[in-house]
């Protein structure tokens, strides 16, 4: 499977139809950039520093993903992630400092330190219900919380992470078909990064057209650019609000690429040769820089001052996780039951 | 409101009834609890646990699943997650295979794994088929695969009474609980108040007294167990059984208290020996009561065999009331 | 779902134009009436008799589809039944006193009475090689038979039939997936007879069109009456051919209806009234009788000749099956290990 | 050929070297091995164990699948009965709950079920990352399950040595085996022999004699056992050290041995200490050795909770060799 066709531009128009102003265009950016800095400092923390243990899966290159589809979001939405979950985490204002803490295993992260990476986007506070390290196993879950949200009346709609290689497991199928008979208000992402670790889709997932993976249930279903934050969004706010009115389930299929290793310790060494170049210029990140240039939307300096808080952002997440203790071992028996 | 007395009424419902008496009550009291299964609706039931429950409580409580134990128990956590309390039903045990990583690896650590954060109040009930002449796929019993699973709560109701007692903590209890149950048990009668009652979770019951001899018994074999026990008496052996009723969080403090008084344990299960929860038990007696015992321990279970369908070789397979009545003639 | 849509009749001339001659006609209506007879006789051992017990699934309404697949088959094509595989097992030519001996739970039945009803359709001396009691769960391993049968480079196709219900399961999934990657030389049979146990297969399967369950893993599915065993024996033939030339996997979705309950001792009160009475003229046997009685290929005569030799030979398989004797309890042990 | 000695030439392999060398081997010898699973191809195995095979064999001989732990076992037992001898990798043991319905219900029973008809020679290969922060859903080990599917085997490798002669075996079997790996061993290097050697499964290995205390130790803690005796031997603590290598069957006669001569015993395994291996051994020994007994069995195993992430906590969690030597210096 190749990058979608010859995008390098992202849909601002349609943003603005949606009634995006600048400002939250430049919002978008923001988390975008947040995002992509704290997982390159996350590698750096692992790879040169060596202060982090364990596996950990970056968001970069998929940012547009999580920010299109989350920004598109009520606040009352509930998010099932999973173990590549940081940038969910991030895009839905799970303050960093409690993600790095998580990271460093100690008691102010997200789960104390008990959940590690691949947990960490679990913080209900902010409607961040859980993150499986196993995969697609979030989606029955995610099929069962929309089920609690219509049962109860409720305006929440479920959104759920996965990947590519997600669609060839049981769970997930056993999932969608439940959320199709039940027409639940549950929002299906699948991100296709092109890999399930060192495996293309193509290679393990035998269907014509991937989006059939969720049409055969008689969902909805989408494919899209995935590095469009614009086409994201919009995409999912129409699918957000056929939810809400009761019409059911939407299967999104979000083209994007996996830039970087499987897991942070992983060099790639199975990618073609140059196939990571064709995707660079389509970067989603590249892109929306561009588009707000080209809209004088902000200037470089707008940029650079918002790179500078990031980096100070994060700078200060890391000594706040350094400084956290640890749970005491002699604790851990309270967290077994409620 | 735990004590296994007679009410008085002397009324006497089966366990299949008292199950649905429990559910039914709980359905009726608390909006959040809704039940999902395959063929728990329009069929009422495999074992009409559920009879009548779609016609009156609707498809919104009573959710008819296609057969899809990942999503069942999947759904369940999502429902728990979301703010209800989700029943599910696997409607035999040895499907419960399907379903084990979403009940293993997912429920039980939740709360666990978010460090506090999350909670998930589901029931997964499930029955075992031994003695029907269900072969080797549909009679499976292996609880002592969830001792490997802290988090979960297990529990093994063996009458009626305790039925409906057990189900209706499991239902109210904050985490997640895999509740099972015989299917040899479901037309045995006992007595059961009509009045609602609980049962803790996490409770060894001594269903009998005795000086001489201790039997540890679990589910179906703890009626063996009672009427092996008046055998016994009639010989001068004086049995104590004990049934713990919840096997996780398991508690020993009856049992050993019990060894300490007679110095002779039996434990009879119906899984296979090795690795049961017989061996469980009798290896958490080493810890704790190895000092008291007078004898080593007898472990009546099933043999390492699978299970073979001719009802007369399920008859040899099976823990027998004969069985226990020797093993304990065997320690004194 | 309702009965297709106006059968009473059966594709003689499919059958003809595919050289299937009289004396061939006249041997599937052959095996059809076994398993009629032999279900019946099973039934009744059960329900009046008592001499059976435990769980068994009848095969009756049903017998069009494992004749017509199994009549078109090569001997050296290999099966996987499941629970309800009495019939399948009857039309590959499993002597039906071996299987009647497994049902009494004797050392001559199929399994030497270990397994019981729900596996006696494991013979491998025909090429029935297992049975699952496990909804679907032979379906990954019919595929990885395919996958034996490609790589050693046999001419071996595999069948495996499974129900409507088995559609919702994740080993479908994730095997019907495998055979679409790998395009390996499996037919899925399914045996649409419109319900799971008392579930109808509509209130539970989410596709518009059950046939898109096989198509999503681009594998060539195609709706059959499963009534007619002209229809279900041509397109066997078919998808034979194709998985022979090293084209892959079919999936046939055979429309039939159970007559009886799901289990031997289910009265089916969860039917709708009248629904059963809507299949009746459509029942395989019924019509395969109308077309060879209109087709002069035989008399009532000699139909009732047929019927009284198999009346005699299921007396016979009962009569054998009484007589054999079990395994002795000691001797268990030896089969947990080869 | 099942001496763990060396063969003159002292060549060191790790574990992972010394399982790919049995893979290669087999792959080699024999036409009708194939492997299965999940990355095993372009990217070499998750680590590394099969690396260069697509290379070598073809994607006929070494099959990358998709994300579908049903399907890679449901297949490998479809291949099985079609002749082939397939070694299928659940890539972390967590995985294999999503398959076990595959391995228990079916593989396991299949022999027994045909009434001998089938038979289903395949090995499951697996590995438990204990001990890596890999957090709750990719650390587990619960080995005792399969204890409750009598017709598979179960094997764990202690020593790169036994690693191939094992793996060899599990291979040749015609019988569905499960191969568990352990990934902390990955990288520990030990004496290997270049020429092919099987070593028997069902036979417990006494890996050290003593005469004072018998320590029965389990796939990573053999080492630390090992290298605990040592140190209690400057002590004058003479240790017996036994691996049984396998589970299921499980031989017990030279466990059985050691206790007649040294009275105690201690068993270390990374399971969780409910239900889990050490209390299924030492039931065993309940059985047969009581009497022996001078003092009641230490059971060292993980505590009962999921298993925490943070590295420190995790450190915590695990059996080490100081509670070896520790408990061993208890009994005394
Ligand atoms: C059920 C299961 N099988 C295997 C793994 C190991 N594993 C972790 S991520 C991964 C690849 C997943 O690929 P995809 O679904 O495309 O998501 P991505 O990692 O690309 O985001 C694999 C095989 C797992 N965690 N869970
Ligand atoms: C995984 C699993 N879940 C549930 C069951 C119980 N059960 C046995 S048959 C059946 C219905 C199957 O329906 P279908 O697949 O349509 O096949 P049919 O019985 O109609 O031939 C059910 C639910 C089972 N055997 N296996
Ligand atoms: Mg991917
Ligand atoms: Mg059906």
């Amino acid at each position: 499977m190749t990058a979608p066709a010859s995008f390098t531009d992202i849909s601002i128009d349609k943003l603005r139809k949606e009634g995006v102003d600048d400002v939250r265009v430049m919002g978008m950016l923001r988390k975008m950039l947040e995002i992509r800095r704290f997982e390159e400092k996350v590698e750096e923390l692992y790879l040169v520093k060596g202060q982090l243990m364990g596996p950990s899966h970056l968001y970069i290159g998929q940012e547009a993903i999580a920010v299109g589809i989350l920004s598109a979001c009520a606040s009352n939405d509930l998010v099932i992630s999973n173990y590549r979950g940081h940038g969910h985490a991030i895009a839905r204002d799970v303050p960093m400092k409690y993600l790095m803490a998580e990271l460093y295993g100690r008691a102010d992260g997200t789960c104390k330190g008990l959940g590690g990476s691949m947990h960490s986007a679990i913080h209900p506070a902010k409607g961040m219900i859980f993150a499986s390290a196993i995969v697609a196993s979030g989606v029955p879950i995610a099929v069962g919380l929309a089920l609690a949200s219509k049962q109860q009346k409720k305006d929440d709609v479920i959104i759920v992470f996965f990947g590519d290689g997600g669609l060839n497991t049981g769970a997930f199928h056993e999932g969608a078909n439940l959320a199709g008979i039940w027409n639940l208000p549950v929002i299906f992402v699948c991100e296709n990064n092109q890999y399930a670790m060192g495996t293309s889709t193509a290679a393990t997932t035998a269907s014509a057209n991937l989006v059939d993976r969720g049409a055969v249930y008689d969902i909805p279903s989408k494919k899209i650019d995935g590095n469009d934050v614009g086409s994201v969004f919009v995409t999912a706010k129409d699918a957000l609000a056929r939810a809400r009115k009761g019409n059911g389930p939407s299967f999104l299929l979000c083209q994007t690429y996996r830039s970087k290793g499987h897991g942070v310790y992983d060099r790639s060494e199975y990618k073609p040769v140059g196939e990571a170049d064709g995707w660079i210029d389509r970067d989603p990140i590249v892109r929306l820089r561009k588009v707000i240039m080209e809209n004088r939307i902000a200037t470089d300096g707008d940029i650079s001052a918002m790179e500078a808080d990031i980096a100070a952002d994060i700078g200060k997440a890391v000594e706040f996780a350094q400084k956290s203790p640890e749970v005491d071992f002699r604790e851990l028996s309270k967290y077994v039951y409620v | 409101m735990s004590t296994s007395s007679d009410d008085g009424s002397g009324r006497q419902l089966t366990y299949a009834e008292a199950l649905r008496e429990a559910l039914y009550a709980e359905l009726k009291e608390d909006p959040a609890v809704i039940l999902m299964g395959e063929d728990i609706g329009s069929y009422g039931g495999a074992y009409r646990v559920t009879q009548g429950f779609l016609e009156e409580f609707g498809p919104q409580r009573v959710c008819d699943t296609p057969i899809s134990e990942i999503a069942i128990v999947g759904a369940a956590i999502g429902a728990a997650l979301g703010g209800l309390r989700p029943v599910a039903e696997i409607m035999y045990m040895d499907f419960l295979t399907i379903s084990v990583e979403q009940l293993v690896v997912e429920a039980a650590k939740m709360h666990f794994m978010s460090g506090g954060n999350l909670r998930v109040p589901m029931v997964v009930r499930t029955q075992y088929s031994l003695g029907r002449a269900h072969g080797a796929q549909h009679s499976q019993f292996f609880p002592s695969w969830f001792l490997q699973a802290p988090g979960l709560k297990v529990v093994l109701p063996s009458t009626p009474y305790d039925a409906k007692g057990l189900l209706k903590s499991a239902i109210k209890d904050e985490n997640p609980v895999l509740f099972i149950e015989c299917n040899l048990l479901y037309r045995s009668k006992g007595l059961v108040p009509s009045e609602g009652y609980a049962l803790p979770l996490g409770k060894s019951q001594v269903k009998r007294k005795g000086n001489d001899v201790t039997i540890v018994a679990i589910s179906r074999l703890v009626t063996e167990a009672l009427e092996a026990a008046t055998r016994l008496s009639s010989e001068g052996i004086d049995v104590e059984v004990i049934d713990p009723q919840t096997i996780q969080p398991l508690d020993m403090v009856p049992i050993i208290e019990s060894i300490e008084k007679t110095g002779r344990l039996v434990i009879a299960s119906d899984d296979s020996k090795s690795g049961g929860l017989g061996a469980a038990i009798s290896s958490k007696v080493m810890d704790d009561g190895f000092d008291y015992l007078d004898a080593p321990i007898i472990n009546l279970a099933s043999p390492d065999l699978p299970i073979p369908f001719s009802p007369m070789l399920e008859k040899a397979y099976m823990v027998s009331q004969d069985n226990i009545v020797s093993a304990a003639r065997q320690l004194v």
